[in-house]
């Protein structure tokens, strides 16, 4: 069987895969991606560990960070597009009007 | 000790609700709003002169004390009380604000109305400065002061006056903030804000505050103070203030704040913490004379008149820590007596200084010049005042600064030897002063038509200088008054065992200070002692 | 399987505010009227804090909330929040001409969520509640669609806060993993040796100290604040912040491994933010990101009081009850004070926010006098000077600060209100002491507007009463510690 | 009616002046003369008889010590009581009747002087008030009271002194003389202060009972102890007031006031105050013979000083101030070596004549028009007789020739100098030496003034002489400068030396130690002769070099030297005014003040603002460096919570890097 | 070395190279692709942790719904390559390794850990959506409820912002 700590080893990389992704790209739409990213990892984490534990619950947690994931892709991908409307571009360094 | 009354509530709130009065005043007349002001400070004036009948002579303790509770956690109370020296305080704050509404009855139009409603919130906080006894409560009205003062520099100031009433906020919070840890901390300690009662388990050696802790509360408290007397190297923000501050509010700056830093030393430093204000005095007294000499000296050299007199106050003040930390009957007496004397004397300088610049809107000596051709009888109370000063015998400044040297010579000739030397030096800068502004020919052609005093103006100096004079011939009628607390300041800040030794009826008894016996029971079954 | 009446009714604020919510939306289409959605959005808040009284203490939904006094004061907070921004919205709203209803339906839905996180007793839980007013709050940072700086804003305010979240969430997934719980009953007394743990409570500090904005989290604040329409800005320096510092407490009071972890954190970030804060503060020119910056260093000296819960604990005459009381006295009057000083500068601000600098003040203590005392009230509260709440919330804090020995921590605290003194006390004296350079803006209201006139006194009467008898909510605040702590 | 009403009430003799001080200066402005003159003599004069009579209660009453406490003036409860107390003694009726007699006839004199000035009123109101303080000086029995009395008088001499304020001059002479005396002050509080630790009193009785009993040991010569210390520092008060080396200064300046109040004032009373001071605590200083050592050197030294410089003044009261500087030496050295009485006795003699110098040289200015300058009189003796007159019984006095009363007085000195030990023969070359300087002095005054071509311009100068409300006062004060010294006959003269009589009670019989009678008197005769002998020597060198009149020469050299007074003021300038003001001005306020304090002060606030920006600097708007700060704030988080678990893996590297 | 211990390396260096791509593409629309793949081979993992109702949803749900609404909106914004502009020095030179290091940390951390979790997964049993569906309606009812408003404010606020000004 395949021992739990792979798991979350794995979940490990892959969040900090999401975090490298968020702080190296420039496309907002790219960076949300990054975040999505790195709830995948956190849902891995929670299968394997309820699995683990043979306790259901984790994965029902799963299925709510799916969900608020979802919701917050609407919103998010509805202040991405006012955004866009607002500058005309999609890259977070040119969206820097607030600062200092 | 029951409480009569509530005269000093009375006391300080009175000029609270004149000022709501004023504030739903219309304010479109001005004399009206003038008069109105006036007589309200009037009638304080006269309420506090009843503390002179009310206030047994002779008696050490607080009387007249009121007490209610405030607030549940931490138990913080309306703790008012009155003794020989705060007493004195009052009067003199209530005395100087009717002087300075007259001492801006020309000078001030702008915002009138506003201008005498800070006043007389500066007048509650000062008062209620003087008769908490309970730590918060203190805190609390020292920290209302300072807005009201703030405005009365940054509003109706002078050119820089926006800076000077920063600087005056920010050294004083700077204190004030240190100050608030140092009572909170202490809270901590003995689990209570009330004065008497910290002080009846000093006495009772309930409450045995480690050396290191008594030192660090003992500064924490002290800079607050020293901020505000102001001590010698926390002085630069009196300069600025003074010479940026309406005529009024330099007279009661100069008559009655000052004199809380030195308060806050007698009321609080030596009683609460009498070994490290031991250990500190060396240095302490050092400062003072530093600040005595130093004073004078950069005073000497002041172009503007007002920054002298401002200078000659860092000086003046020196004497009086001096007075505090000998330790000694003698010169604390003189100490609490020249802060009477200071606060006439100085106020009655700049009552005098902002005469002339309602004349010609300058502070520079270089500005006038023979002004006695024109105005002999200004003239004539600028000298009596200036001597009165510089401590010339039969007026207030000589009592106290006696009084002050001698009791200190009793215990460090030194110290005296050095600081006596401010008493020349305080000829030489004010004589100077006085000979480039007043004697020779009229230089500037605009000095020549210049108005002698008003009749307002008169008799206002006539009243201040009646009360010099006065002070001078009769000081027994002070001392006798002061002798009694100031004593006892001094044997507690000696050591609670050998006062214990002494008289234990002189304790307050704690139900007295309507403390719940219960809770005086708990602390003495715990004995407190700081980790 | 439906839940029994006694969870229903632990749960009532959160169920009338959403239906209110919901019901607002379904109205606007009929409802054309501002006004009647403000007094219909008003009466929603109102019922849903008034219902707590309907609540039974005792945790509810098998364990996943606790209804105690701790939930009940946040929920009175939120609920006061939340109302009085509404009031103040009105004004705004109509002045930036933008729809009302769902304005409202999101003040309502994120005060929902604050709510969930004041109860909640269960990290999911939690973490839903933390959603819904982080998505609401996105929403409405960007609620001013055709100005440039709110979307952006939004946009930051949404990137970093679900990155933060991602970190919230994968503590909680640490956590879990190595206790099988997530209920904070159960990991009360979890092992705290195990690494996994650690780092878990590690993972949901980083979280939450982004939500509150504590420093080096704090980056995101100034902008997010500047950019945000002003009456959301008083929400957030308001209510997210006081909700995630309710979940941040109940975590640290309950979790025995919480408090021993956090301690020094909270200790080091507490010194962090209030420098921060205070620093920048000091050499910002737009009066909302002064604000802003002063809401960093508000949570510095909120921090300074958790970091005093620690020792509190072992504390056997009641240090941590003390500690506890300093959090939500100072959250509550810092709440109240700023909720006032952002509706008078929405007010102030003109179309469009456009006069927001702080030169743009010079002058108003003679144009309007109301408002220049007022905001003067709210700056030295903000400042702590006595007779104002602020004063009181600062001393709760020292007092609690010094109590469990962190003296140092109590001077550098009161080494940063001098710092502070100085930039509040500025704008005090432009207001008063400076006259209006130039013209002033034609736009300029003469005086404020009936609705955020009402808020401003509501908010100074507030200030006032806990200046001077803080008795009251100190009493109830000190009572509540003892639920808390009880497991 | 109490027995003896004056003596009951002696507080009118000071209160009669202090209230017609009071009228003149208040009203006085729009008022004529002649009423103020009769408000200012009327007091004055009234309280000069008012001391007649106490003074004759006193005797008739037959007491050592009259002393009554009349109010409580500072108390400090049970430590200090300072009360309004006046004391009544021969040594105090000397000084009063010397002070009102003289005052009340100055006040006369003015009455005809300032007649033409402007704030006549203000003029009389000073003087009054300067009666007050020196008669509170005189009557007081305890030192701070006498303190009082004592700044008074340097109050009103400030203001008399810069009576003509617009002078500028005047104004400076006033406040250098009122700061000179201020540091004497220092010294004489300091021993007020010393005396009082010492005995914790400071009541003239209660002292010097306890400073003259058993068990406070005469501390021998060279040791300084408590006494000798206090005594040194009362000393320096003396030196102030009475104008003795080094703090003589003040005096000359002086001049620049109004004549009669140099003849009140710098001659007559105030400057004697510092004898009197020491006169009047000769017990302590008799237990403290370094004190008096030092007391008979600087008078002696200040004696001869003083009259060097006298020689060459042109003007003619500067020659006065130099000469009552000298005289005033002289006192000092009587008190030095012990002659208290015969200090005293010098002290009232030089009332007289010192005062009828001034007197006189006033009338001579007054004829002249105001000039001062000797170079620009001469040959006045026939137009002017009356001064002329007086004037020349005064020299004569001073000069020291008998009968007149200088001889008595100063011999009495002299004669008291050679018998001091050690190095009293000295003291007393040296004293002998000042007085043929005194003589030759004195008499160049007369002859460069009424011998001699008349060097002034007749056109416009109308010499007269004075009216009688001057001239009067000059011959009663040429008689009494006359016969006042026949009060003390030396003994050789086979008759009683009143006055020292008349003072032994306090100051005790005086007799020359180790010396029978007749030794003492053919001594005493010798002695005498000499001096006379001095007198006439500088009488005949200054009848040589002046009487033909001589012309102004060019000063060189040592005159040049002693016409600038040794270059003193300047001194004094150089090293201690100057550098005191520059300190001030240029580092304690400008680099102190304001560039130290003030300036960490202000750098503490742009240093917190610098901070600020770089804070602010982080904010760079760009969301992507916000996550790394985001990033880095969790590292923050993870070291501190981990550190437990990262410190022995740090200590194991740094370990490993000491290996 | 178990076929599962094989499968869950494939998929895994699936998951991670997909990580890895979706950082080094410069097309959102290669980013959303690589996306995807990663969330297929988490779902490929959930199978073989033996949560099949999990993996349904991650394939529907996220592969499904989410991602093609992240594709639609590329589409409609239709920005084409990211330029890698350099405007932040501290993420152009701090952010990479701070990233990596945080990353290591956490990773670092877990390993340190692994002690202290279960050694290994149950055996296959699956989870069945019955009992998921119990817990969710009854011990997590409320989150449960809560989610839904949580939906209904997803939807309001994508209303709000998105509507054009009229």
């Amino acid at each position: 069987m395949v021992p739990t700590n792979y798991y979350i080893i794995l979940s490990a990389i892959l969040f900090g895969l999401g975090i490298v992704a968020f702080v190296f790209k420039r496309n907002i739409i790219t960076i949300f991606m990054a975040i999505e990213l790195m709830l995948n990892a956190v849902n891995l984490a929670f299968v394997a560990f309820s699995r683990a534990l043979g306790k259901p619950d984790g994965e029902v947690f799963v299925l709510f960070v799916i969900v608020v994931a979802a919701a917050e892709a609407a919103v998010g991908l509805g202040i991405i597009i006012l955004t866009a409307r607002n500058r005309r571009s999609l890259n977070v360094e040119r969206v820097n009007l607030l600062k200092l | 000790m029951v409480a009569s009354g509530h005269l000093l509530s009375v006391l300080i709130f009175f000029p609270a609700v004149g000022a709501l009065a004023l504030l739903l005043l219309r304010n479109d007349d001005e004399r009206f709003v003038r008069q109105i002001t006036f007589a309200i400070s009037l009638v304080e004036f006269l309420f506090s002169l009843i503390l002179l009948w009310l206030v047994p002579i002779g008696a050490a303790g607080y009387s007249l004390e009121e007490f209610k509770r405030w607030i549940v956690a931490p138990p913080i109370n309306y703790h008012l009380g009155v003794d020989g020296i705060s007493m004195f305080l009052v009067i003199l704050t209530t005395f100087l604000m009717p002087i300075s509404v007259l001492a801006s009855w020309k000078g001030v139009h702008f915002r009138l109305k506003e201008f005498h409603v800070m006043l007389l919130l500066l007048e509650v906080g000062v008062i209620g400065v003087f008769l908490s006894l309970d730590l918060f409560l203190f805190f609390v009205f020292w920290e209302i002061m300072l807005i009201p003062m703030a405005f009365l520099i940054g509003i109706w100031g002078h050119d820089r006056r926006i800076y000077a009433a920063i600087k005056f906020v920010l050294y004083t919070m700077a204190g004030s903030i240190l100050m608030l840890v140092g009572i909170v901390w202490l809270y901590n300690t003995t689990g209570t804000f009330d004065l008497p009662t910290i002080q009846h388990m000093l006495q009772s050696g309930l409450l045995v505050l480690p050396a290191r802790t008594e030192m660090l509360l003992f500064l924490a408290f002290f800079v607050a103070f020293a901020i505000k007397v102001p001590l010698f190297p926390l002085h630069t923000w009196l300069p600025d203030a003074h010479v940026e501050a309406p005529t009024a509010g330099s007279i009661i700056l100069a008559g009655v704040l000052l004199k809380m830093g030195t308060y806050g030393m007698i009321r609080f430093c030596l009683p609460l913490f009498p070994d490290a204000s031991h250990k500190a005095a060396p240095y302490v007294g050092a400062l003072a004379i530093v600040g005595i000499i130093y004073g004078a000296l950069v005073a000497l050299v002041q172009p503007n008149l007002k920054k002298l007199v401002a200078y000659s106050s860092v000086s003046h003040l020196g004497f009086v820590v001096l007075g505090i930390f000998a330790f000694q009957n003698i010169a604390m007496q003189g100490a609490v007596y020249q802060m009477l004397a200071h606060g006439i004397s100085t106020g009655a300088l700049f009552l005098l200084v902002g005469m002339l610049y309602d004349r010609r809107h300058t502070f520079e000596i270089s500005e006038y010049g023979g002004l006695s051709t024109p105005m002999p009888r200004l003239a004539a109370f600028f000298l009596f005042i200036s001597l009165a000063s510089m401590g010339l015998p039969l007026l207030n400044g000589f009592v106290g600064e006696f009084l002050i040297l001698l009791g200190t010579y009793q215990v460090n000739w030194k110290w005296v030897a050095w600081a006596a030397t401010g008493v020349i030096l305080s000829a030489c800068y004010l004589l100077w002063a006085y000979q480039r502004v007043f004697f020779g020919a009229v230089t500037h052609e605009k000095n020549r038509e210049l108005p002698d005093t008003s009749s307002r103006e008169k008799w206002l100096l006539v009243a201040m200088a009646v009360v010099t004079l006065w002070m001078g011939v009769q000081s027994p009628f002070f001392t006798r008054r002061i002798a009694a607390s100031s004593r006892k300041v001094v044997e507690q800040s000696n050591g609670y065992q050998m006062h214990e030794a002494a008289a234990p009826s002189a304790k307050p008894a704690p139900a007295a200070t309507g403390i719940p016996a219960a809770s005086v029971a708990k602390l003495s079954t715990e004995r407190l002692a700081v980790r | 399987m439906i839940p029994q009446t006694g969870d229903i009714l632990k749960v009532l604020p959160e169920i009338i505010w959403c239906g209110f919510g919901v019901l607002l939306m379904l109205l606007q289409p009929f409802l054309k009227n501002r006004q009647a959605l403000t007094f219909f959005a008003m009466v929603g808040v109102a019922l849903g804090t008034l219902s707590t009284f309907f609540g039974i203490w005792g945790s509810g939904f098998s364990g996943l909330i606790q209804f105690d006094t701790f939930s009940l004061f946040f929920h009175w907070l939120v609920g006061l929040v939340g109302f009085l921004v509404i009031l103040a919205s009105d004004t705004y709203l109509e002045r930036e001409n933008l729809e009302a209803a769902e304005f409202y339906a999101l003040i309502l839905f994120a005060t929902v969520g604050m709510g969930v996180l004041a109860s909640a007793q269960e990290l999911l839980t939690a973490f839903i509640g933390l959603e819904m007013s982080s998505i609401s709050s996105y929403v409405l940072a960007g609620y001013r669609r055709d100005s440039i700086k709110s979307s952006e804003s939004a946009m930051k305010y949404f990137l970093l806060g679900s990155f933060a979240t991602a970190f919230f969430l994968y503590g909680i997934a640490m956590v879990y993993g190595v206790t099988g719980s997530t209920n904070l009953a159960t990991l009360a007394t979890a092992d705290s040796h195990s690494t996994m743990l650690r780092l878990g409570l590690t993972l949901i500090l980083v979280g939450l100290g982004f939500k509150v904005a504590i420093a080096p989290f704090q980056i995101w604040t100034p902008d997010v604040y500047e950019g945000a329409p002003t009456p959301v800005t008083a929400l957030f320096s308001a209510g997210p912040k006081a909700a995630a510092f309710a979940l941040l407490l109940r975590i640290f009071a309950t979790i025995d491994a919480a408090t021993t972890y956090w301690f020094w954190a909270f200790w080091i970030l507490a010194a962090l933010t209030m420098f921060v804060g205070n620093l920048g503060a000091m050499v910002q020119s737009n009066i909302k990101r002064v604000l802003a910056y002063s809401s960093i260093a508000h949570a510095g000296y909120i921090l300074v009081a958790l970091a005093a819960v620690t020792f509190a604990k072992s504390d056997v005459d009641g240090g941590a009850s003390r500690a506890y009381a300093a959090v939500l006295f100072y959250l509550l009057s810092y709440a109240l004070v700023s909720v006032g000083a952002f509706t008078i500068i929405s007010d102030l601000g003109g179309h469009g926010e456009r006069h927001l600098n702080v030169d743009d003040f010079a002058g108003l203590g003679t144009r309007q006098p109301f408002a220049a005392a007022a905001l003067s009230l709210f700056l030295l509260s903000f400042l702590g000077l006595p007779i104002t709440a602020g004063f009181f919330g600062k001393l709760y804090i020292f007092t609690a600060a010094i109590k469990s020995h962190l003296i140092w921590l109590a001077v550098l605290m009161a080494i940063n209100s001098i710092i502070g003194s100085y930039y509040y006390l500025r704008i005090i004296v432009v207001m008063y002491m400076h006259d209006h350079k130039g013209a002033v803006p034609a736009d300029a209201p003469a005086s404020l507007s009936v609705t955020t006139a009402m808020v401003v006194t509501v908010a100074v009467l507030a200030t006032l009463y806990l200046g001077l008898a803080p008795s009251h909510i100190i009493g109830i605040v000190l009572s509540q510690n003892l639920m808390l702590s009880a497991r | 009616m109490p027995l003896n009403p004056i003596l009951e009430y002696l507080w009118i003799i000071p209160l009669l002046p202090l209230v017609g001080s009071a009228i003149n200066g208040l009203l006085g402005s729009k008022w004529p003369n002649k009423v103020v003159n009769a408000v200012a003599l009327g007091t004055t004069g009234l309280s000069f008889l008012c001391a007649l009579e106490a003074v004759r209660e006193f005797f008739a009453s037959g007491q050592q010590l009259f002393r009554k406490e009349f109010f409580d003036w500072i108390v400090a409860y049970n430590d200090l009581r300072i009360g309004f107390d006046l004391q009544l003694d021969q040594l105090t009726v000397v000084m009063l009747l010397v002070v009102t007699g003289v005052g009340f006839l100055i006040h006369i004199y003015s009455t005809g002087y300032m007649s033409h000035e402007g704030g006549y009123y203000r003029f009389f109101s000073y003087l009054n008030l300067f009666m007050f303080f020196m008669l509170i000086l005189v009557l007081a029995a305890n030192y701070t009271l006498l303190f009082v009395g004592w700044e008074g008088v340097g109050l009103c001499s400030y203001l008399l002194i810069g009576f003509y304020f617009l002078k500028k001059s005047a104004a400076d002479a006033g406040k250098k003389a009122f700061i000179v005396n201020r540091i004497g002050d220092f010294g004489f509080m300091l021993g007020m202060f010393l005396l009082f630790r010492t005995f914790h009193s400071l009541d003239f009785q209660t002292l010097f009972a306890a400073a003259s009993k058993a068990g406070v040991a005469v501390e021998p010569m060279g040791q300084f102890g408590v006494l000798t210390i206090a005594c040194l520092l009362l000393f320096m008060g003396a030196t102030g007031k009475s104008a003795q080396i080094p703090l003589y200064v003040w005096l000359p300046d002086a001049m620049e006031g109004p004549t009669p109040v140099s003849a009140l004032i710098h001659a007559a009373t105030m400057v004697t105050a510092g004898v009197y001071v020491v006169a009047r605590s000769h017990i302590l200083f008799t237990h403290a013979p370094t004190a008096m050592y030092v007391v008979a050197i600087i008078g002696c030294a200040t004696a001869f000083f003083a009259a060097t410089i006298g020689l060459v003044q042109s003007d003619i009261k500067k020659v006065l101030a130099y000469s009552t500087v000298s005289q005033l030496g002289y006192m000092f050295l009587a008190c030095g070596v012990g002659a208290f009485g015969a200090g005293i006795f010098h002290l009232m003699t030089h009332a007289f004549f010192k005062a009828l110098l001034f007197l006189s040289a006033g009338s001579v200015i007054h004829a002249m028009g105001g000039e001062q300058d000797m170079w620009k009189m001469g040959g006045l003796r026939s137009k002017i007789k009356v001064t002329f007159a007086c004037m020349l019984a005064g020299t004569i006095a001073i000069a020291g020739f008998p009968p007149f009363a200088g001889f008595f007085s100063k011999d009495a000195i002299l004669f008291s100098a050679y018998n001091s030990e050690p190095g009293g023969k000295i003291l007393y070359g040296v004293g002998l030496f000042a007085a043929i300087l005194t003589s030759f002095y004195m008499f160049r005054l007369i002859y460069l003034t009424f011998w001699g071509p008349e060097r002034y311009d007749k056109h416009k100068v109308h010499v007269h002489e004075s009216p009688r409300s001057m001239t009067v006062p000059l011959m009663i004060l040429a008689l009494l400068s006359l016969i006042g010294g026949w009060l003390a006959l030396p003994a050789f003269w086979g008759r009683k030396n009143y006055f020292a009589d008349f003072l032994a009670p306090i100051f005790g019989a005086e007799e020359v130690a180790g010396m029978d009678a007749a030794a003492a008197h053919s001594l005493e005769l010798i002695l005498s002769g000499v001096a006379v002998a001095a007198a006439l020597i500088g009488l005949i060198v200054a009848w040589k070099m002046y009487s033909k009149g001589a012309r102004q020469g060019t000063s060189t050299g040592l005159h040049k030297v002693l016409y600038n007074k040794y270059y003193v003021d300047e001194l004094y300038q150089a090293a201690i005014v100057g550098p005191l003001m520059w300190l001030s001005r240029n580092i304690l306020w400008k680099v102190v003040d304001v560039g130290v304090i003030d300036g960490t002060v202000n750098g503490i606030a742009h240093g917190t603002q610098a901070v600020g920006d770089t804070v602010r600097r982080t904010q760079s708007g760009n969301t992507r460096s916000y996550a790394v700060w985001v990033v880095i704030g969790a590292i923050v988080v993870f070291g501190i919570i981990f550190w437990p678990i990262l410190r022995p893996v740090f200590n194991g590297t740094v370990l490993g890097g000491v290996r | 070395m178990t076929p599962a211990i094989l499968i869950f390396f494939v998929l895994a260096a699936l998951a991670v190279f997909g990580a890895v791509s979706l950082i080094l593409q410069r097309h959102p629309i290669h980013s959303a692709l690589s996306l995807i793949v990663v969330m297929v081979a988490l779902a490929g993992l959930y199978l073989l942790l033996g949560s099949e109702f999990v993996a349904a949803v991650q394939i529907i749900v996220y592969g499904g719904a989410i991602m093609v609404l992240f594709i639609f909106v590329i589409m409609l914004l239709n920005d084409g390559e990211e330029e890698r502009t350099h405007f932040s020095k501290l993420a152009t030179f701090g952010g990479i390794p701070l990233a990596v290091a945080i990353a290591g940390f956490i990773a670092a951390a877990i390993a340190h850990s692994s002690g202290d979790l279960p050694a290994a997964t149950a055996n296959g049993s699956l989870t069945s959506t019955k009992t998921l569906s119990m817990l969710i309606f009854t011990d997590f009812v409320y989150p449960f409820e809560l989610t839904s408003f949580l939906i209904l404010v997803a939807i309001l606020g994508a209303i709000v912002l998105a509507q054009r000004e009229n």
